[in-house]
């Protein structure tokens, strides 16, 4: 969240420029473990890392403020971090227990933390872009001062969904940030085989709307870019595209090796690139934090996520019993409900109560 | 209270609710200055002004990813499908969000979101405008379907559906937006959902329908009862939840079922109902529950062609009286 | 279809000029007694007169070669009748009877001619443009020198299929033409309240397509446009985007008097640039025509509509007992369904087999 | 000739298929160099080439479309949806268009299409990647749709879809991958669509199943049989047309029968065939027809909610003994 108001660069404020460093390294220290743990089973399902991608995800969160509202894709392991939640409290949802963010219902694709207005992590491509487009539409129908930034893959760009929520958000004059991290792949499918443009901020002019790319590697060029668009969608109702060029190190998900539809040369290439090294050389070349000062930060974050694991494995699982919690909200439900028990599957005679609401 | 129509039914529930609940609005292509397609928000617009009555671009799943998007924040958006083909483009939002939000995100947040939206045939609309598709929704959990029959249920469930915290689909009928009735007496006339209702009793075969195959089971009632046959009309009302108990109450007593609906009826709501009722009444039915349904084919154009197609009264009664014959009634 | 192979004016050719006018003028008679069988009932369900966009539509089909595909929206008896189907099949189609065009199964939205290639006639709006899309691959993976021409409503630009459709047919290098016929309008809703950006063409440059505007009530202008577009498709496997601006003087649909969303004056002035009425001008300017002349093209087009409408009335409905036919085409259909019949839906038990394949 | 996995029978019905006709080709998100998400397609890509062998952008309902464009032309494409689950972006195209097209045209023109897709759950995929939605598009007039449970089936009956003038919606199975089991022997394998298999005979209920259903179903025989219950296990194979007469020839046999399926039970597969056995079988019957699926919630994430929710073994077991202590077995 966005720790100034003003115009200051963030180098100026070495607790904030710290911060930065210290959430991209959380970022990569859980993503680590995170797949070390999803190899030794305790995780399952899907599972995306967002490895290489810390730059993107941070700078542009960095520029929220309390109010506005975020949205991503699957690979928001990150996201949910960025945004403030306990990297325990994301461990135990990987974990599926009952501590997690989702309380362990949602799993790795499905992070949310509505206190902080992090509003998911979802698994169709494309299709949260008109579900945050109708959230900026909430906010300039109560009135309120907020943005909604929306995260998605280069993949999203050819799906219905990316074109008609951005029309959407330019006729109706949303506050919307619609950010593609672009990380040149949808999974083993690069972006110039997904789209006839592969400038994909370009798209933006089909709706009137602003379109600017920047270097996802480059945290300080993505907040400054964020924080600039966030304000102009916040103060003048405009929506705008913003495409940050990253990459991912890992395969598309930890099943996928990542090997056949690129070569070793391109992946190492971008490693050399790594948003977070640069980074911290950066913040060294400033004299804003010592080798050790980062040294410290790193142990810092190893230890949060040692934390969040030994918690998430401690903690408990959801009971068989709530099987059927959260499905509807309504008070009225279960009263709704109560007359479709009869002849219901496996219902009256079995030993076990299937259905219920 | 003077008899108003379905369409005016509808129309005075949105109001109302409009009116009640600045944070209910209204959404969908032509539901402005055009009144709708089918004129049911007819002087909304012109009242509430171009926000809460938000005309849309022919972005179905847009629009609909976006009610859900603003019912996560806690408005009450009310969302019309111009008619219940078009929403298979929005199939996606509907059945992957819409109806999953709520629980796979551990209940931390919901989705009190309305998509109205007409079925219905019988106007040689041909193919891609004639479904019946709401057994599809039905069978989703995380949704509620409900389907009046008549203006007072099309004005109370509308309020309820509105008010519910959970996505409802609310499913209309071309053919009923004329048909006029009587409004709700009482309080503000709003209707639980998931409880049938019993527009005429009887005796002999319960007849079973929901949307506008309710005015034709009462026609069919109507006829037969000249011949001595008593039957008894449930109209279902709501399709998730499916109010079983009073079908099976009812079947109980006539021992004899015969499920009319307007889509297909293989895979339809007739199965659901019939494969409860084989259960709950496995030692009351006299006869096999029995369903007339759309002819299994796309709608047809020619109009003796869609006569053919339609489960028409004379469809139903033959069924009717074949089921009683089988029992030699 | 088209009538010239080289480039040489449309009106070098007193033939193909004056052949233009004829078939305008029998989409504006066709059309016009259309309306007015319909309000006899002889025609049920929904009724879209292209009334005022016939340049639109002769114009492009006319630049048409053997070979090329054609699609339409539901808008399209004109369309039909421009490719040249018999004027008496497409309105025995609108009148429901085995002789129309798809043997009156599918009405006036769903006109089709597979012979002269005219593949329908759609009621989804948008969803045609992926199925041309598939077309002009069909073309492609047969190496057939062809192109397929999409014409479709400013309405669908909205939709997610457009995007996804000129996506893939510039990604995949495709012969296809797709043809916007904006009237100004889709229903009530006017191009700049359902597009963000309303000069249509220009979305082409989201997709690195060219795009390109006419006068869509100038039918040499149409048909110069097309013909150079389709070429290209042909000759250079090159997909655009032609945005053909037109207006429709009736409303919607035979039911919606059209009043609501626009001026009189703006009605009015529209029907001032009538395409017909204009070319017929030029034809006289150019010493081409003579009002005679014309005059008696709009005498045979009226006695061909008048014969296509007694043929219609005369001609046989399809039969009850056919409405099962053609619901599967493989030969095997009937054999792979015959266990199915057991407990049907009012099956064996009800007089009347209403469950058949 | 050695078993092979249910992956490799499909990857050689696709082999096949693309070297007896060069009108069939492949489409689909990531099948080419990739090999397919599920890895079904591997090596095709590079023995066919790209065109033969087409990758698609994240764009179902385009090349769904396509597809179908295609098909209209005559070619015979095979398009993969990496899951069923996002079917529903294109459902527009399957339902209001491969449906309809032959039938709307009045026959003028038809669809030969294949659409392959994987359903099912037991990854903790979670709510949006669990599901089996088959039901509906079995309930849909147009459409064919099968479903094989063996590596066999696969093969013979995705030779079969490919050549039909129809469309086909061919459903996969994530578990069922792995599956081995052997190839038919004689011919070309082709099988027919519509007719369902009895892979294990028995006297004292019928189990009826589909897709990875089915191996389910056979374990719980087994089981079963070690208490000297005898069960017959029938693998529809095919939802649509659905062989009724084969379930029916059964239970007329064993007078009890539970279907169990990998969806939701209510308005699912079983809904069918409980309304139509009820019927055919009424006097057959010495219980009603039970239905176990999956519990009615989208699919969670936490393991032992995934088990709860899960038609497993176990609980397919219970109520096949709660159904024969009815019945004093
Ligand atoms: C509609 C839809 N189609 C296919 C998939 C399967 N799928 C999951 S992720 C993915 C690739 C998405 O790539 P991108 O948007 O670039 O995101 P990244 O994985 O690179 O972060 C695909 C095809 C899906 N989830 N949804
Ligand atoms: C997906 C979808 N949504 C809504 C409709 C209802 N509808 C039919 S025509 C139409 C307007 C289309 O306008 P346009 O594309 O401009 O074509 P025009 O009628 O002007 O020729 C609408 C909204 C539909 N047929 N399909
Ligand atoms: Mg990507
Ligand atoms: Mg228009």
């Amino acid at each position: 969240m966005a720790k100034m108001a003003g115009e200051a660069s963030v180098l100026d404020d070495r607790e904030h420029a710290l911060d930065l460093f210290r959430q991209m390294a959380l970022i990569r220290r859980f993503e680590e473990r995170t797949e070390e743990q999803y190899t030794r089973a305790r995780i399952g399902g899907y599972c995306h890392l967002a490895i290489g991608e810390e730059a993107s995800s941070v700078g542009s969160i960095d520029a929220l403020v309390d109010g506005d509202a975020l949205y991503a894709s699957y690979r928001d392991h990150g996201t949910a971090l960025a945004v403030g939640s306990p990297a325990a409290a994301v461990m135990a949802e990987l974990f599926g227990k009952e501590s997690g963010v989702a309380r362990g219902r949602g799993g790795s694709m499905h992070l949310l933390d509505v206190e902080r207005h992090f509003y998911g992590g979802w698994g169709i491509v494309g299709a949260h872009l008109p579900i945050a487009t109708g959230t900026a539409l909430a906010m300039v129908y109560r009135d309120l001062p907020f943005a909604v930034l929306c995260q998605f893959g280069d993949g999203a760009v050819a799906t219905g969904s990316f074109h008609e929520a951005l029309n959407l958000a330019a006729v109706w004059d949303l506050p919307i940030v619609f950010q593609v991290i672009n990380n040149q792949y949808g999974m083993g499918t690069s972006v110039d085989q997904s789209n006839a443009e592969p400038e994909l901020w370009k798209r933006a002019a089909s709706y009137r709307m602003h379109g600017e790319q920047v270097d996802g590697n480059d945290v300080l060029a993505v907040r400054e870019a964020a924080d600039r668009l966030l304000r102009q969608a916040r103060e003048e109702r405009r929506p705008s595209l913003l495409e940050t060029i990253t990459y991912r190190h890992r395969g598309h998900s930890v099943a996928d090796a990542g090997k056949v539809y690129r070569t070793a040369e391109e992946v190492r290439s971008w490693r050399e690139r790594d948003p977070i090294t640069r980074y911290g050389l950066l913040l060294g070349e400033r004299g804003i934090a010592s080798a050790a000062d980062l040294d410290g930060i790193w142990q810092d974050v190893s230890a949060q996520v040692k934390d969040a694991i030994d918690k998430a494995v401690a903690a408990a699982a959801p009971g068989r019993d709530s099987l059927y919690e959260h499905l509807y909200g309504d008070p009225a439900h279960e009263e709704q409900f109560s007359r479709m028990q009869a002849g219901a599957p496996f219902g009256e005679r079995g030993g076990e109560q299937t259905w219920q609401t | 209270m003077a008899d108003v129509t379905y369409r005016e039914a509808l129309r005075q529930a949105l109001d109302e609710e409009l009116d009640r609940d600045p944070d209910v609005f209204l959404m969908g292509e032509e539901i402005g200055r055009f009144e709708g397609s089918y004129k049911v928000t007819a002087g909304l617009w012109a009242k509430y002004g171009a926000e809460r009555v938000r005309e849309t671009p022919i972005s179905e799943e847009g629009f609909v990813g976006a009610g859900i998007g603003a019912a996560m924040m806690g408005l009450r958006p009310v969302i019309e499908i111009m008619t219940i083909n078009f929403i298979l483009v929005a199939m996606d939002q509907v059945v992957n969000h819409a109806a999953k939000i709520r629980y796979m995100f551990g209940g931390k947040v919901g989705v009190p979101l309305v998509i109205r939206t007409p079925g219905g045939a019988g106007a040689q609309l041909t193919a891609q405008h004639s479904q019946s598709l709401e057994a599809w929704f039905a069978g989703c959990p995380g949704l509620k379907v409900v389907a009046p029959a008549t203006p007072a249920d099309a004005y109370g469930m509308l309020k309820t559906a509105i008010r519910d915290d959970d996505p409802v689909l609310f499913c209309e009928n071309l053919v009923l937006y004329n048909l006029t009735g009587p409004l709700p007496e009482d309080g503000d006339g709003a209707i639980p959902i998931g409880r049938a209702a019993i527009p005429r009793e009887g005796t002999d075969l319960t007849l079973v329908a929901h949307s506008y195959t309710v005015q034709r089971a009462l026609r069919v009632a109507d006829r037969l009862s000249q011949d001595g046959i008593s039957v008894e009309v449930v109209d279902l009302r709501s399709l998730r939840p499916l109010d079983v108990d009073t079908v099976a109450e009812s079947v109980r007593k006539t021992n004899r079922v015969l499920v009319a609906e307007e889509g297909w009826s293989t895979y339809g709501v007739g199965a659901e109902l019939a494969a409860r009722l084989q259960r709950v009444c496995f030692d009351d039915l006299d006869a096999p529950v029995e369903r007339v349904g759309q002819a299994e084919v796309p709608m047809p154009y020619a109009k003796p062609l869609e006569l053919a197609a339609l489960p028409l009264e004379s469809k139903i009664e033959a069924a009717a009286r074949s089921l009683l014959a089988e029992c030699g009634l």
